[in-house]
């Protein structure tokens, strides 16, 4: 971290946005409170230029200056939307279509599905592809969740499934509504999936 | 056969994972990927993956020979595939190119278009590369729940898609493979008893297939060290020694 | 809509938010571009009110003038990071910027932009080599979307076309910011290519 912060400061001298530019472009794209030592080793700024950039920021963000707040809360600096605006926000959120989801998406909900609980690492086996982005998408959409570890692997990964915000979505009352899983695949896919989901995070067994 | 070949059999690059812009993921999959289309092999740079190879290449272990042999088994096997992806298609039956212009005036016609889109591409790409960096928003309220309508039929698809994966794909289209590396080693390495020979010459009168084959024969051979390649300057000819 | 906005200006009278910070508040909470109507729809601004709004917040999110800026971008209006501070928010979410699309993958989307909406048969005879695995992932990346059918051929097959993602993305307004195709090669240039081919398939001997 240290060795990327300076690099960073030498590679500003070049383009150089200033540095309350590079403060508020990372607090807009975090959902969570940053903490100033998480600033500092993102934007490299020394400890007086972060400070200096955060009271121009707090000024810039005050609730009589802006739609946009910028809040000093526990555990750090958050933006947030200014309360006075709320209710505009509120109407533009009843009326927003959510965002449709991808066919990737698709695949890993319906692995979580047929095979859950399953592993990060089992759902990306059985598609072949790494899917952590698709899989923390879908999580932040309350579409997954994490609902235990697997004790028996290494690291404990945590294991997946599909949350009953999901079976709303989908129109089902259980998971007995979807189409069993010996009526989609071949009893041959069958037995490799299971090989596959249950091989998870170790090395797979040397064949027979 | 050394007594680790003998105890360790199949699956030995199953923990090999490789990281390209087209694919990322255990290696084994690739070739399956490829084979169904999910992947197309025009776009698997196959020399950044035998780099990723020897980068991850652990020489001490105990399934290393193993592990050497089947990768340039099957990576032999991608550059038979990717040499024929760059030929044109041919009709199984006729031997024509497939879907060929019928004049001389229509392949111009079809070039012209190609030659627009193919610009229009580059100005995408740049477009695409002036906006990169451009990151939204992490403020977005999670929409409504219940807002979200999903079609269990696209679920089961999606299901059939991924799932179905995991089955080796068929090859019977690909045709039959007439020419082996087996073949083409013999071929270099009576070649090589009378001394240094360069790629060109060896391959001269080989047509493509067997002149991709014969490439992929020479890189088995120089792994088991049985073969030295020189080579003086990138792109430069390429000769073949025997060891020293 | 007209009992919204009544509505709002009457409640503005009281706590009333400037229309720029009710804007600014809409637009901080969507990660994708928010038409005029839906800003007029939540915001209750007049159409006047809302050009005005978002003309001082254009030079407020200006690239020289913050960290955060608002673009024009597939027929509606987002804020997002200034990509001059992209290193410090790849830095803070510890990842890397996507990998850079092939170049197959360009020539795709040319052929949806240009003669879309198109099927895959389309784009693979424009490309001379079979295209599906290209818009599969095209399709996974939502930069390409099945927006119908082609009912006059067999099968039916699905027509696609570019997404406003791809806009986003391009940073277009629209697929009209784009060239037109016969403006991309010049005709000397195409005659060029047209003498080329007739000549290296034509006997001289032949020509009428």
């Amino acid at each position: 971290m240290r060795e990327r912060a300076e690099h960073t400061t030498e590679r500003r001298s070049a383009a150089s946005p200033r540095p309350a530019y590079l403060v508020e472009a990372v607090l807009f794209a975090s959902a969570r409170p940053v903490s100033p030592a998480a600033l500092a080793a993102a934007t490299g700024l020394p400890d007086g230029a972060l400070k200096a950039a955060l009271a121009e920021l707090e000024a810039r963000y005050s609730p009589d200056n802006s739609g946009i707040v910028l809040r000093n809360v526990a555990r750090g600096y958050l933006l947030s939307t200014n309360p006075a605006c709320a209710p505009a926000v509120e109407r533009f959120r009843d009326e927003a279509r959510p965002a449709p989801l991808s066919g990737a998406a698709h695949e890993v909900l319906s692995s979580a599905l047929y095979l859950g609980p399953v592993t990060r690492a089992g759902i990306s086996r059985v598609r072949g592809v790494n899917s952590d982005a698709v899989v923390r998408n879908l999580l932040e959409r309350g579409l997954l969740a994490e609902v235990g570890v697997d004790a028996d692997h290494p690291g404990s990964p945590a294991l997946l499934d599909v949350t009953d915000e999901f079976l709303t979505a989908a129109g089902a009352a259980s998971r007995e509504d979807f189409a069993p899983l010996d009526s989609l695949v071949s009893p041959e896919e069958l037995s490799r999936l299971r090989e596959r989901v249950l091989s998870a995070t170790d090395p797979p067994a040397e064949a027979p | 056969m050394t007594v680790h070949e003998a105890q360790t059999t199949g699956r030995s690059l199953s923990n090999f994972t490789v990281e390209l812009d087209v694919y990322s993921g255990p290696y084994e999959w690739l070739l399956a990927l490829i084979l169904k289309d999910e992947v197309e092999i025009f776009e698997v740079p196959l020399r950044e993956l035998v780099g990723l190879y020897l980068g991850a290449r652990d020489p001490r272990a105990a399934n290393a020979l193993e592990r050497d042999t089947d990768f340039v088994g099957s990576a032999a096997a991608l550059v038979l595939l990717k040499s024929r992806t760059l030929s044109p298609a041919l009709d199984e039956e006729t031997g024509a190119p497939d879907d060929a212009p019928a004049s001389p005036e229509e392949l111009a016609e079809r070039l012209s278009r190609y030659l627009e889109i193919r610009r229009g591409a580059e100005v995408i790409a740049a477009r695409l590369a002036a906006n990169a960096g451009h990151y939204p928003t992490a403020h977005a309220p999670p929409p409504k729940p219940g807002r979200l309508r999903l079609a269990p039929e696209r679920l089961t698809d999606a299901a059939r898609r991924a799932f179905s994966r995991l089955v080796d794909p068929p090859v019977q289209h690909l045709g039959p493979i007439t020419v082996t590396v087996q073949e083409l080693s013999a071929v270099i390495r009576t070649a090589l008893a009378r001394g240094p020979v360069s790629y060109e010459d060896l391959t001269r009168e080989m047509d493509r297939l067997r002149k991709a084959v014969a490439f992929a024969a020479a890189l088995s051979l120089a792994q088991e060290g049985r073969v030295r390649l020189a080579q003086t300057e990138p792109l430069g000819p390429l000769t073949l020694e025997p060891p020293a």
